[in-house]
């Protein structure tokens, strides 16, 4: 028998339920998001650990959200926090009034249970909330933790993972329903369709709804960002997560389409094996950090990167101005001479290895390797796929490993607990780092972020130094940029770090 | 069959070459030269260093100083089109070589042997030809790590089976000849008889087939380093450069459209060359 | 008839256990842990085991091999590393929007390959040869990828005549939703007179299509007229010419019957290919096919996932030449008794 | 005009400035039969095609008229006309010279309507019993029918068409002399009803003296003797022919 | 005979391509002085030629060489004693003719290929040339020459003249006589298997219908399908052959082959006959008495 397409069979009603609009002109146009993969593989709030974050983050909630303006976490379900006992007790006052799309209403048992769930799963990023030890719901408003450690737990409780909060009785991992607060629900979802998503207003969202506010979204997928840029021009789309410089740049002068422009949390990494091999020597690791063109490399990008300083991008707790590395050849021949090779010494044969298809680590490569031919150096460059990188860099294989990093939640901390502290059977930590001081300094970071956070502060700043430029661990070139398109007519675009290629659509209103 | 044909397969090429060759083949032929020449030339034609990225005169429109203008890395588009016809043509000499050997040489023992030895060969020859090309190339390409060699594995892996049934088929026909008969009875023994009588005969039909492979094969790799699976940065390779080209396809068409070009005019020779050699020897041969 | 049909049956299955076996050989050779596909990119250990368990990858080689048989037996061809969902289903969606841009394109390669090569054949050697030759000679020799590029950008981004991608436009989901019998939406649209889109996707389908099309329709007019000018010049031609019979009459009713033999198995073989190809085209005009999701799948490493792209590929292309072999039987009765 | 259905005068055929046939005269009146005989490559075939305007590639020199149209710098129309119609081809090897995917009624019908004979159904199977062959044949690919029923097929075609003029070429080299025998009898037959003439092709001297009135013998493209077929035949003039009588075993 | 005699019989053999049968149960022995095939198109001549050979294996039956079957045989002996003579298309087109012959000898024998040529009637100045640039007589004796060089005591030769014109024919026929060797031939010529076997064999669809010395064989036919041959070949200045009328385009699938086409044929000829002794000779026929004048 034949299955409907599309509005599930019911055609939509001629008045939606929420009765005639409250003055204004109704936006009865769709906004259209134009993501570059599927969207949704993991519906469960629990687990989902993966694109379809630019959907969940508009049906469901967290008890907070960082604000990327002042860095730090804003009131969402929660209106208040506060922390206790150096940090390990949190206690957070929360929204009245709020109901999950099942129509069950939001309070600090549904908010315990849900976290509960979460972190039995064990899935995705669940591991965000380790540091708590104990749940408590005082009353119907009031959600107490205690923690084993010290820990911001109001940042924990703004990751775009794992923190939404949910009715438990109502998750459903098929995609036809959902169980959030948040502003939007599921219309339609058939994975593998060009318009694999849309979503509808909830009309009992605690916010409210104005007429201008878009009442419905779809998510149409285009892996081509020409393509996408075209159907952009042409109105077919809204929003594009990202262009090409190029593109980017005509889309400037397009008149149709605006543009947005803001650096990410996302950085690349390019970490040199302490441990073993010729950069164990760590003049050679100064050498290799001093021979990448960090401003060839920002200008071939063309704004899709920007120059990095230390290892925390701008907009976190710990990012330190004034670290931006500069390429010096002449002091790398020098450091490299010392260490015994360079163009009248020995050749130095160094192995790399890189994620596949992707084109900016593909840039660096690319003028990496031709700088150091220069100084007797051979690249041997491996573009390889994560799964294969991981495993060879697990076992040590590599001189040179080139990955991205970014935080779960919206803090520093991730990439000195995961990067570069010591570990017996390295994860993350692919620059094979052993260092007893450093590792101490990294125990204290939460604690201190939590209770002092100028002390917080200088210690990043000192561990950067350690890490960057005694160990010459990493280099880092450049923080990834996002370069937004978006049609002209959208009002109330924001980026936000804290969640990658987010838009909330919530915020949006057309203009008319 | 008519007789003619049969005639035909038997004649040495020599002599069934048409006396004057078809305008169009000669044209194809006189295409593929010119390409050689510039891909073995290159060193001395191409105006710049081959792997000399210059990031602040990237996307330079084509000019004066760059004919085909500049990368996305600021390199000469002409000197990597130079270069990169060295590795694609390399690549199609090499694949159609390791195939033609193992295809035909399968082929031609399956032919000549029949019976269970043929339908082993043609049973293992079906199961790669079902196994569509670009999957397994991909896949492939996946295990052994991107790059030209992987390229050329990948691709000589899903092409011997086409050589192994033109072989086949030619090496049947041609093991049912008098003449296969008479050396069998002289005594001649099978290798010897494979080697001197049924090979040199079956050969004719997969030169035609190889000079119209060459396009595909070029397209093949194109398509693989389109896919991010084929040669890799900083190899100078016409797909490849399409590839990393294709998003500026709107604005800076010149990154894209030579080496498109290239592909475009190495294929279209390659495929003359091998229609008119076909049309000239047997118009009734499948293509791919 | 019936025992050579047998045969044939026989033999295909035997080539589907071996791409089956071959399938499985290649998903083990791929490097990297396919739990690590899995459970992500910061997976942790425990993660990591409970994937691995889950696919059974600590079994012995031989068991797996067993299971994934027996699995693909009762129609379980594994779950998605990527989109977790039964490959099978996530076939079942992509599969009918290949088979309806290669089944279009094959359509107009035939429409327009066959005639356009009869005309070569009635004008050899004249100017309608020579262009039908070097036409179909470009056609076969421009990589897919770049043609899809350029197309989209004359005709759907300069020139709007064309949308510039997607199946149909979403928008119509609303307004009049499809029901859903083959899950191809044009025959679904048609079928059930679905009229705006019935159009809609016939609008969308034109440049992809086209595309996909130049490879069949170049190699079908190269063929069809490299089978005619053999037919013509066989002894049986001169008897229709001692006839009375016009050129033109004996290519189209006398030489090209016998002719198609050729050309029809050719069409198996431009199936599969096609399909293929059409992986590259897809991605450009957000084609939501099989090409799209292969190409995922490949860069996620999401092994079952290739592997049923890869089975239903061969599967179809084992079919496809069955067909043929079986339509070849009508079309020159000659093959009947071969 | 002489009032032969066949007229060849000074016919020289050439592939790529080599003559392959070069007949002085050639004649074939109403009910008569002429043979050429000769060895194999001689040009036989090639004159048979020329008379006809159905060479390839072939330059032509000289005049032909086949029941008074002039072949060589005829219309095509007209020579369409002719063709089939009025002079019909019997051709060398039964089975090539039928379309293998169009059954022998089909070729038949297709034909009878291009040259607009009426009563098609009536005309087809009357030809089919003239030559003695099952009307069910017509529903057969030609695959399916023996090499005899084929070349009666081509004859049958030639009287269904109503032709005056029927050139034959070797119509039985390949056939088991049982076979032939039959063929050759349904030709004779209708030289005597209907006045057909008859140009025939074969290199069997035996079969020719049988049957022909006369006789030109070719040898590497040129007509080496030629006359009544009794007399060239018991009393050669050309060593040629001698030669080729004394190897008769 | 001084000669020792190349015992080469085919015992009750079945052969066929693939499952199909196509000569079945046929029993011949290759004896002095020759023994002729002959039978219409499609018989199964070749087919049994190519048995004799060992290129087809029987599907039932025996070959036998000697006291053993082709099996078992030594093979190096027997491709000594036996070899065959097809049409000229048995030169490989790529080999000059020298090269072809030289194939045959041991290497150090190559220096007899001027030899051989000069024993067929050649000019071993040929020996340089490939085949298409020699006259099909020419060629045949190439073959021939090929045959005699590894010195067999038994020719097997299928349809050896009839790609030739008759005075090349008349040469080649001389040639093959003056050789002392046995031979089988192969020939759909009723003058040339009267010229050159002394025992012939007649096949129908796969069955020796007729077997018997040659001259009596032909002079008076005992088969009805032997005596249609005879009857039907035309004489120089005779009469035109006499049509009979229908003939039928396939044997009959039961019972007698011929039956379709036969005059005499009756309701005991729905039984296939088994071969018998008339006159001294083999006849698969109910009625050859009444064949017999
Ligand atoms: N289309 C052609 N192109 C070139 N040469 C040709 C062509 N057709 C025939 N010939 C040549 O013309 C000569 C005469 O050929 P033709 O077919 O007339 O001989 P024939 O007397 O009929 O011989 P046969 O008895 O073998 O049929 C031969 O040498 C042949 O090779
Ligand atoms: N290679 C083959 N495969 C299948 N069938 C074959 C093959 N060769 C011959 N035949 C068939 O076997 C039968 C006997 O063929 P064979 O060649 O022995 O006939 P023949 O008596 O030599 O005929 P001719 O006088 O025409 O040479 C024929 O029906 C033929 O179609
Ligand atoms: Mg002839
Ligand atoms: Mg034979």
């Amino acid at each position: 028998g034949g299955q409907v397409r599309g509005a599930g069979g019911t055609p939509q009603p001629q008045t939606s339920g929420s009765g005639s609009p409250a003055g204004g002109q109704a936006n009865d146009s769709t906004f259209v998001y134009a993501p570059n993969h599927d969207v949704v593989t993991d519906w469960d709030p629990a687990t989902s650990y993966s694109n379809e974050i630019i959907a969940l983050s508009n049906i469901y909630e967290g008890l907070t959200r960082y604000d990327s303006e002042t860095h730090e976490a804003a009131p969402r379900l929660a209106t208040e926090w506060t922390s206790a006992k150096d940090g390990k007790e949190w206690t957070f006052k929360l929204r009245q009034g709020v109901k999950f799309h099942s129509g069950a209403t939001f309070d600090a048992t549904a908010a315990k249970k849900a976290i509960e769930r979460t972190i039995d799963k064990k899935g995705g990023a669940a591991y965000i909330w380790d540091p708590v030890d104990k749940i408590e719901a005082v009353d119907a408003s009031t959600l107490k933790f205690t923690l084993k450690y010290a820990a911001p737990l109001d940042l924990v409780a703004a990751s775009g993972y794992a923190a939404w909060m949910y009715d438990v009785d109502a998750v459903d991992a098929d995609g036809k329903k959902t169980a959030g607060t948040g502003p939007y629900t599921i219309d339609t979802w058939q994975k593998g369709k060009e318009t694999e998503l849309t979503l509808k207003a909830f009309e009992d969202y605690w916010g409210g709804w104005k007429p201008a506010q878009y009442k419905k979204v779809a998510f149409r997928v285009t892996p081509e960002i020409t393509t996408a840029w075209q159907l952009l021009q042409k109105g077919e789309v809204n929003f594009v997560e990202r262009l090409n410089p190029q593109l980017f740049e005509q889309a400037q002068t397009t008149e149709s389409v605006r543009t947005a422009e803001s650096p990410s949390f996302q950085n690349l990494l390019v970490l040199f094996n302490t441990a073993a091999g010729p950069t164990e020597d760590v003049k050679v690791r100064q050498a290799l950090q001093l021979a990448i063109d960090y401003d060839g490399l920002a200008a071939a990008l063309e704004g899709a990167g920007q120059k990095a300083s230390g290892l925390v991008p701008q907009g976190l707790v710990g990012h330190v101005s004034g670290m931006e590395p500069k390429q010096d050849l002449a002091k790398a021949q020098a450091l490299l001479a010392e260490a015994g090779y360079g163009p009248d010494l020995k050749e130095l044969k160094l192995s790399l290895t890189y994620g596949i298809g992707d084109e900016d680590q593909k840039l660096l490569v690319t003028l990496l390797s031709s700088t150091l031919s220069k100084l007797n150096v051979t690249l041997q460059a491996k573009p390889m796929n994560w799964s294969a990188q991981w495993d060879l860099g697990k076992k040590g294989g590599q001189d040179v490993f080139v990955m991205y990093w970014y935080p779960d939640y919206p803090d520093a901390y991730s990439w000195f607990l995961n990067v570069f502290k010591s570990a017996d059977k390295p994860q993350f930590n692919l620059s094979y780092l052993k260092n007893a001081e450093i590792d101490a300094a990294i125990d204290k970071l939460p604690e201190l972020t939590a209770t002092d956070r100028m002390a917080a502060v200088e210690e990043y700043e000192t561990l950067q130094q350690k890490i960057i430029q005694e160990q010459a661990a990493v280099a880092v070139p450049y923080v990834q940029k996002y370069q937004r398109a978006l049609s002209s007519d959208v009002q109330g675009y924001k980026d936000n770090a804290a969640y990658p290629n987010v838009v909330f659509f919530y915020d949006l209103t057309r203009a008319s | 069959m008519t007789t003619e044909t049969q005639t035909q397969e038997t004649q040495p090429l020599r002599r069934t070459l048409p006396r004057v060759p078809d305008r169009f083949a000669a044209f194809g032929a006189v295409l593929i030269v010119v390409v050689v020449l510039a891909a073995v030339l290159a060193p001395w034609l191409a105006p710049y260093p081959v792997d000399d990225p210059r990031p602040l005169e990237r996307l330079l429109p084509p000019s004066g100083a760059h004919w085909f203008g500049t990368d996305q890395v600021g390199r000469d588009v002409l000197t990597r089109i130079l270069y990169g016809g060295r590795t694609s043509l390399f690549i199609a000499v090499a694949v159609l070589a390791v195939s033609a050997v193992a295809g035909v040489t399968l082929g031609v023992v399956a032919g000549y042997a029949g019976g269970w030895i043929r339908d082993v060969i043609m049973r293992v020859t079906d199961v790669f030809l079902a196994f569509p090309a670009l999957l397994l190339s991909l896949a492939l390409a996946v295990v052994l790590q991107p790059g030209v060699n992987t390229v050329i594995l990948a691709i000589a892996v899903t092409w011997w089976p086409w050589y192994t049934r033109l072989a086949a088929s030619m090496a049947a026909s041609i093991a049912t000849r008098p003449y296969v008969d008479a050396a069998r009875c002289l005594g001649v023994p099978a290798p010897l008889i494979i080697l001197r009588h049924v090979l040199p005969n079956s050969l004719t039909p997969v030169l035609v087939q190889l000079s119209l492979d060459a396009g595909g094969v070029i397209l093949t790799s194109a398509a693989l380093s389109y896919l991010g699976l084929g040669a890799q940065e900083p190899t100078a390779e016409w797909g490849l450069m399409v590839q990393q080209g294709q998003t500026l396809f709107t604005t800076n068409w010149w990154v894209v459209t030579f080496p498109g070009l290239a592909i475009l005019v190495t294929a279209f020779a390659f495929n003359v060359l091998g229609e008119g050699l076909r049309n000239a020897l047997d118009p009734r041969r499948a293509v791919k | 008839m019936l025992r050579y049909l047998a045969r044939r049956l026989g033999q295909a299955l035997l080539v589907v256990a071996g791409v089956v076996v071959l399938t499985f050989a290649v998903m083990r050779l791929v490097p990297g842990d396919p739990a690590v596909a899995f459970a992500g990119p910061k997976a942790t250990p425990e993660q990591l085991a409970e994937a691995r368990a889950r696919f059974g990858l600590d079994d012995p080689l031989p068991a797996q091999l067993f299971t994934y048989v027996r699995d693909l037996m009762t129609g379980d061809w594994g779950v998605s590393l990527r989109t977790r969902q039964p490959v099978r289903d996530d076939l079942y969606l992509a599969f009918p929007a290949s088979l309806e841009l290669v089944g279009t394109a094959l359509l107009i390669a035939v429409v327009l390959g066959i005639p356009l090569g009869v005309l070569a054949a009635r004008y050899k050697t004249k100017f309608p040869d020579f262009g039908v030759r070097f036409g179909s000679m470009l056609a076969v020799s421009v990589p897919v990828f770049w043609l899809a590029l350029a197309l989209q950008t004359i005709f759907a981004s300069n020139l709007g005549w064309f949308p510039i991608a997607g199946e149909y436009d979403s928008a119509l989901d609303t307004t009049s939703p499809l029901t859903l019998w083959t899950n191809i939406t044009v025959v679904d649209a048609l079928i059930t007179g679905n009229w705006p889109i019935f159009t809609s996707t016939l609008e969308h389908l034109v440049l992809p299509a086209l595309v996909v099309a130049a490879y069949p329709t170049g190699v079908i007019a190269q063929m069809t007229r490299a089978a005619l000018i053999e037919e013509s010049g066989q002894d049986h031609a001169r008897l229709e010419r001692a006839l009375g019979f016009g050129e033109t009459s004996i290519l189209t009713r006398f030489a090209l019957r016998p002719a198609l033999g050729p050309v029809l198995s050719l069409i198996a073989l431009v199936f599969a290919y096609a399909i293929v190809n059409g992986f590259l085209v897809e991605a450009v005009f957000n084609w939501p096919g099989l090409g799209r999701y292969a190409a995922e799948s490949i860069r996620s490493l999401d092994t079952p996932a290739i592997a049923g792209v890869t089975l239903l590929v061969a599967l179809v292309y084992v079919l496809a030449n069955l067909v043929v072999d079986i339509l070849q039987g009508f079309v020159d009765p000659r093959a009947r008794t071969r | 005009m002489t009032g032969h259905l066949i007229e060849a005068r000074d016919l020289r055929v050439s592939y790529g400035g080599r003559v392959v046939a070069d007949v002085p005269r050639l004649d074939v009146g109403a009910g008569e039969c002429v043979a050429i005989v000769g060895e194999s490559g001689s040009g036989k075939s090639t004159t048979l095609l020329s008379l006809l305007g159905l060479t390839q590639n072939a330059e032509i020199s000289g005049q032909v008229r086949v029941c008074g149209v002039d072949v060589l710098t005829a219309a095509p129309r007209a020579l369409r006309e002719l063709r089939g119609a009025r002079a019909a081809l019997v051709m060398q090897s039964p089975h090539a010279a039928l379309s293998p995917a169009t059954r022998l009624g089909v070729l038949m019908r297709r034909a009878l309507k291009l040259h607009g004979v009426k009563d098609v159904a009536d005309t087809m199977a009357r030809a089919m019993d003239a030559v003695l062959l099952d009307r069910e044949l017509l529903r057969r690919y030609p695959h399916e029918v023996s090499g005899g029923q084929a070349q009666r097929f081509a004859i049958a075609l030639a009287i269904a068409l109503g032709a005056e003029v029927i050139l034959a070429d070797e119509p039985t080299s390949a056939l088991d002399v049982t076979v032939q025998a039959e063929v050759v009898g349904v030709l004779r037959r209708l030289r005597a009803e209907r006045g057909l003439a008859l140009l025939l092709v074969s290199h069997d001297l035996a079969l020719v003296s049988t049957i022909a009135d006369r006789v030109l013998v070719m040898k590497d493209g040129a007509v080496v003797e030629s006359g009544p077929a009794a007399e060239v035949l018991a009393e050669p003039s050309h060593p040629y022919t001698r030669e080729l009588l004394e190897a008769l075993p | 005979m001084t000669m020792p005699r190349a015992e080469l019989r085919a015992d009750r053999v079945t052969l066929g391509y693939g499952r199909r049968p196509v000569v079945h149960d046929v029993s011949i022995d290759i004896t002095e002085g020759g023994v002729g095939l002959i039978g219409e198109s499609g018989s199964g001549k070749t087919t049994l030629a190519r048995a004799f050979l060992g290129l087809l294996s029987p599907i039932s039956g025996n070959i036998w060489y000697g006291d053993q079957t082709l099996k078992k045989a030594d093979m190096r002996k027997f491709r000594k004693d036996v070899q065959p003579v097809f049409q000229a298309e048995a030169l490989d087109p790529r080999m000059r003719v020298g090269a072809s012959i030289a194939e045959a000898l041991p290497r150090a024998a190559r220096s007899r290929v001027p030899d051989l040529l000069e024993r067929v009637g050649l000019d071993p100045a040929l020996a340089v040339r490939r085949p298409h640039e020699l006259s099909g007589g020419q060629r045949q004796r190439v073959v021939i020459a090929r045959a005699l060089a590894v010195g067999p005591r038994l020719l097997i030769l299928d349809e050896p003249t009839s790609a030739l014109d008759v005075t090349v024919q008349a040469r080649v026929l001389d040639l093959l006589v003056s050789l002392e060797t046995e031979r089988l031939l192969i020939t759909h010529n009723l003058a040339v298997v009267e010229r050159l076997c002394r025992t012939s064999h007649v096949l129908f669809a796969g069955r020796v219908v007729e077997s018997g010395p040659t001259s009596d064989l032909l002079a008076n036919p005992a088969h009805p399908y032997t005596r249609a041959l005879r009857d039907a070949v035309p004489k120089l200045g005779g009469e035109p052959p006499e049509a009979k009328g229908r003939t039928e385009a396939v044997p009959a699938a039961t019972g007698c082959a011929f039956r379709l086409r036969c005059p005499l044929a009756g309701p005991e000829c729905e039984v296939a006959p088994e071969p018998r002794d008339v006159q001294g000779r083999q006849v698969a026929c109910h009625r050859a008495e009444d064949v017999l004048t």
